[in-house]
């Protein structure tokens, strides 16, 4: 269909990005075009990039956390979970048992407040305009409880080595469970407002199907995988921290496409509720930060660590060579992989199931750039 | 044919329903603040820019100018400066700059101060038309709140 | 008549009457605006413009003013000509079919006794400023949205004539005073729902409204036709657009909600007016509550619904009407 | 949880290259594969048939050293696969030789594009066969500009920064596989 003559001859390019609706940030998608066809999407990346990786080899360990907050700013925490267990690892650092409940209560509440989020700005590419405004005022909850501990709404820094930076206490432990109650009322209106919509259906079924084997080559993880229906979850698959004690389901698509990815993140936000409910059920008593020396030594040889951020499997990989300073640390971000298949998937698609693909992958674009 | 009409009444009641919500949600109360106008409390858990902390009894701050927040600070937006005064056998500080453009807000330096001289202030309205109005003078902070 | 006049009085009854609809036009524009921010405000379940004036009611007014105010830029290569005429267009067609519609017993400008046609035939006019603003702004965006807006333009035209058809298959007029004189007794509505419902939802596309404003379709091709539109040449499109609906609203009520009739009033005939404003706005808060509940359609979808669904419907509905109506 | 039963010794990928098992709980992978620069899409391929996905693909810098062939560039490529199954992950090294360059296993991951890309804006690192090597998170005009190669002084050699040699030995993979360095702490 797409291999006229006159569709040949008539080909152009448009370009979609930095400044654009839906690409949530500043990323630019050259689309070679015919007509409303899209025929090769080529992202262009590093708008925002910024080095990290070379900031990280150039002061003290501890100096590189304010930097995991600022990758991928709308789930945080999980950045600051990997980057902590990582250089724990690393330094044999052991952590109190409360201190691991109190981060896997903040990282799944980020998580859950980063799928909000999502839920939202999808249904903004897809033109509804309400539901990311109830998404907010969910997700300001969770804010408002993180920042009563934390200290920050969005970049936190929250995670030290050996523990966490403050105690929780009664208050955080009550709003929370209120909010989990407040949160499964709440999913009703998104079941009947979004999930149930026949208008959003038609824009998702069927649309931008990833197979297994092109999420296996591309790398695919987090929801954007476990939508192709392989349930891989960092959480189950390398567990870390306390997750293994912790019983939940990891939610997986049939198809692997747009309305897939989207009822896997839906469920995975009732999963992580599960999770914080248990997490604050057995929450233990006792310190939450381990004495560690202050001047943290990254012993010779490479260490990796991986962790599951709300989209997908965020890798440290450090090298150390004795100093308190990384030798190396390169730090793999899920939506880069997740973004790759874009030129394989969006070959001759419409303009709008490209909105509608670019949106399910749930993209952070600071993080992919770095 | 039958798939085509259970299409049209599921479809149909589905968007009765999505309208049902938003008709609802119509007539339920507002829950923004009109920013200026009205404030939220914010918690005292809140990290703003650093400030010393004024210590009650002696009227002064807690700093004894050894420099651990300087070397903590990532960013290196802390500026101090102690000398000695005559007649004192310490450093006292004359210099607490803090460049809050650099700052990332992460309390490195808060965690470090061997003397817990430092402090999160609760400010957050901070808006200003040039860099150099990020330059804080702490100390002067301080000086202003004493009297 | 014998004697001629400069000025007979039936063009003096025009020139008021078109002064009247324009400034009328202005007016629902600011009140349309102001309602949709407040509806999707509290739909969202936030305030809304509430500063100027008492809960924002001058709001539109000062953003009126904002936009006279603002400079029309004229993009780099751009065909100029069309470019500037492209507002006009849109703006200038919707100013017509008000001329005909009955607001009360006495108050209409002139009664065609092709009413109906005209003003679908004006209707459409419409489309073809999108076209030109899109064709004239040298911009792949907008390019698209003009693309858009006539096959969905094309594609809609059809569902409405016949949702039309069929109620004047039953009052034998195309007049509109006529077609509401014929609904003393019992509203259109409740005779055709078929042809309503359709009617409505044709309606909706016809004004390229979400869940079918896919020619400024924003998260897709940032503003459509209008993308490179600014100040005035923006907010006549913004009227044209009000307009529009507030046609294709006055129409359904003509049709099929009884236009001016309702509870008795003092001075009927004139008053009739109330009771044709409450019906006109109350289906404009419908399409006002519709554009912020659902996502948007896509393209192919769209014509797939108008072509599959609403029209044959709109054919079996005719047909049984007529069949009714020789019975 | 941890998937006690995969014998890493048993795998293919084991005896075929020139891999060590090493200690999960204190790197977080569990076999190290040294390449030469032959066996790198040898290896990819053999990853990619038994199921493998690519995690990253990444570089970083040492000092130069003397080998029989020559001179090394000093500059590292390291692959990391992991499994959609179970728990396994290999890393892959290799030592990029003078001429700056790596073959590329962009057509048998293709996500390996990007990778490669980012490793080249940062490293310099020049990949055969890759159809598009052009700058992806650097600017167009920062062809030659590679951030991440460090100073001279701050080189260190590969022995520097890699684990000790004794490290494998101590290697307990039966008594350390449950018993995680989080998880064992008492609270």
């Amino acid at each position: 269909m797409l291999e006229s003559d006159f569709q040949k001859k008539n080909r152009f390019f448009l370009n979609m990005g930095p400044q654009h609706p839906s690409t949530h940030g500043v990323l630019l998608i050259v689309l070679e075009m015919s007509g409303e066809y899209v025929l090769d999407p080529q992202p262009v990346l590093g708008f925002i990039h910024r080095m990290h990786e070379k900031m990280a080899e150039s002061r003290p360990c501890q100096s590189f956390m304010p930097n995991t907050a600022r990758m991928d700013y709308v789930c945080a925490l999980p950045y600051n979970h990997g980057y902590v267990s990582l250089v724990e690892r690393k330094a044999g650092i052991e952590v109190p048992r409360r201190a691991e409940y109190i981060r896997v209560i903040t990282s799944e509440l980020n998580r859950v407040a980063s799928h909000l989020l999502w839920l939202g700005a999808y249904l903004l590419d897809l033109g509804a305009f309400t539901p990311i405004l109830y998404g907010f005022d969910d997700r300001e909850h969770i804010l408002d409880i993180l920042e009563d501990i934390t200290g920050s709404r969005l970049t936190y820094c929250y995670y030290r080595f050996g523990g966490v930076n403050q105690d929780i206490d009664d208050k955080f432990v009550d709003s929370t469970r209120a909010f989990i109650k407040r949160l499964r009322k709440r999913f009703v209106i998104y079941e009947k407002l979004v999930t149930k919509n026949i208008i959003f259906i038609k824009r998702t079924e069927n649309i931008g199907i990833v197979s297994p084997d092109m999420a296996l080559r591309y790398g695919m993880t987090g929801p954007n995988l476990r939508g192709s229906g392989i349930a891989y979850d960092v959480r189950k698959n390398e567990p870390y921290s306390i997750y293994p004690e912790f019983d939940f389901e990891v939610p997986v698509g049939e198809q692997g496409d747009c309305l897939d990815r989207y009822m896997v993140r839906v469920r995975e936000m009732e999963q992580s509720l599960r999770i914080i409910e248990q997490a604050l059920d057995r929450l233990p008593e006792g310190p939450v930060r381990a004495k560690v020396p202050k001047n943290i030594k990254l012993s010779p040889g490479d260490c990796n660590f991986a962790v599951e951020a709300a989209r997908g499997e965020l890798s440290y990989y450090l090298v150390g060579d004795g100093t308190g300073v990384p030798y190396r640390l390169k730090v793999r971000v899920p939506s880069y992989s997740n973004l790759s298949c874009l030129p394989e998937l969006g070959r001759g698609i419409l303009l709008p199931d490209l909105v509608s693909i670019l949106g399910s992958f749930d993209l952070v674009i600071p993080e992919m750039d770095r | 044919m039958k798939q085509y009409f259970s299409e049209i009444y599921t479809g149909g009641k589905s968007l009765v329903e999505g309208l049902g919500v938003t008709f609802k949600a119509l007539f339920q109360p507002i829950v923004t603040v009109q920013y200026p106008r009205e404030e939220i409390d914010i918690t005292p858990n809140y990290r703003g820019h650093i400030d010393l902390v004024l210590d009650p009894e002696k009227n002064t701050f807690l700093c004894i100018s050894c420099g651990m927040c300087e070397k903590a600070c990532p960013s290196d937006c802390i500026k101090i400066k102690g000398e000695k005064l005559e007649g004192e056998k310490k450093k006292t500080l004359v210099l607490f700059e803090l460049d809050f453009t650099k700052c990332s807000l992460c309390g490195a330096c808060v965690e470090s101060c061997p003397k817990d001289a430092l402090e999160f202030s609760q400010e957050y309205n901070l808006a200003a038309f040039s860099r150099e109005a990020f330059h804080f003078d702490i100390l002067k902070r301080l000086e202003e709140r004493r009297t | 008549m014998e004697t001629i006049s400069i000025l007979p009085p039936e063009l003096i009854r025009m020139l008021i009457a078109v002064i009247i609809i324009i400034s009328f036009l202005f007016l629902n524009a600011i009140m349309m605006g102001y309602l949709e921010r407040k509806i999707a405000a509290h739909v969202q379940r936030r305030p809304g413009p509430m500063e100027v004036g008492f809960h924002g009611i001058l709001q539109l007014i000062v953003d009126g003013v904002k936009l006279l105010g603002k400079e029309l830029l004229i993009p780099f290569k751009v065909d100029r000509t069309l470019f500037r005429v492209a507002p006009l267009l849109s703006f200038t067609p919707v100013i017509l079919p008000l001329l005909v519609i009955p607001f009360s017993e006495k108050l209409q400008a002139r009664d065609l006794n092709l009413g109906l046609i005209f003003i679908v035939s004006m209707g459409s006019v419409n489309v073809m400023a999108l076209l030109v603003a899109g064709w004239g702004s040298n911009n792949k965006y907008a390019m698209f949205g003009a693309m858009r807006a006539v096959a969905q333009s094309i594609a809609f035209e059809i569902p409405i004539l016949l949702s039309m058809l069929a109620v004047v298959l039953m009052c034998n007029t195309f007049s509109l005073k006529e077609i509401v004189g014929a609904q003393e007794k019992i509203w259109f509505v409740f005779l055709q729902p078929l042809a309503f419902l359709i009617y409505v939802i044709a309606g909706v596309a016809e004004t390229n409204r979400a869940p079918f404003d896919l020619p400024e379709a924003e998260s897709e091709l940032t503003a459509g036709f209008h993308t490179e539109y600014s100040g005035m040449g923006f907010s006549l499109f913004f009227i044209g657009e009000y307009t529009n609906m507030f046609i294709v609203a006055s129409v359904a009520a003509v049709l099929f909600l009884g236009g001016w009739h309702g509870p008795h009033l003092p001075y009927g005939e004139y008053l009739g007016i109330v009771w044709f404003f409450l019906k006109v706005y109350f289906l404009l808060f419908l399409m006002i509550m519709i554009r912020w509940t659902y996502p948007r359609v896509r393209f192919d979808q769209l014509l797939n619904f108008a072509w599959k669904y609403l029209v044959p419907f709109s054919f079996v509905n005719i047909l049984i009407t007529a069949v009714l109506v020789k019975l | 949880m941890a998937q006690e039963t995969t014998n890493f010794k048993q795998d293919i990928l084991f005896h075929e290259f020139n891999a060590t098992e090493t200690d999960y709980n204190q790197r977080g992978y569990h076999l190290e594969v040294a390449l030469e620069v032959n066996q790198v899409r040898k290896f990819a391929q053999k990853a990619y048939d038994q199921g493998f996905f690519l995690v990253f693909v990444t570089g970083f810098h040492v000092l130069p050293e003397e080998t029989e062939e020559g001179t090394t560039s000093g500059l590292n490529g390291v692959y990391q696969f992991a499994r959609f199954d179970r728990l396994y992950r290999i890393k892959g090294q290799v030592s990029v030789p003078e001429d700056m360059s790596l073959p590329s296993i962009c057509d048998i991951y293709q996500g390996a594009d990007w990778h490669e890309r980012e490793t080249r804006d940062l490293y310099g690192i020049n990949f055969e066969g890759h159809p598009n090597l052009k700058p992806l998170l650097l600017s167009d005009e920062d062809t030659d500009f590679h951030p991440l190669l460090k100073e001279e002084k701050k080189l260190k050699s590969l022995e520097k920064v890699s684990w000790p040699p004794e490290a494998l030995e101590s290697v307990d993979a039966d008594t350390d596989a449950k018993a995680s360095s989080t998880d064992s702490i008492d609270s």
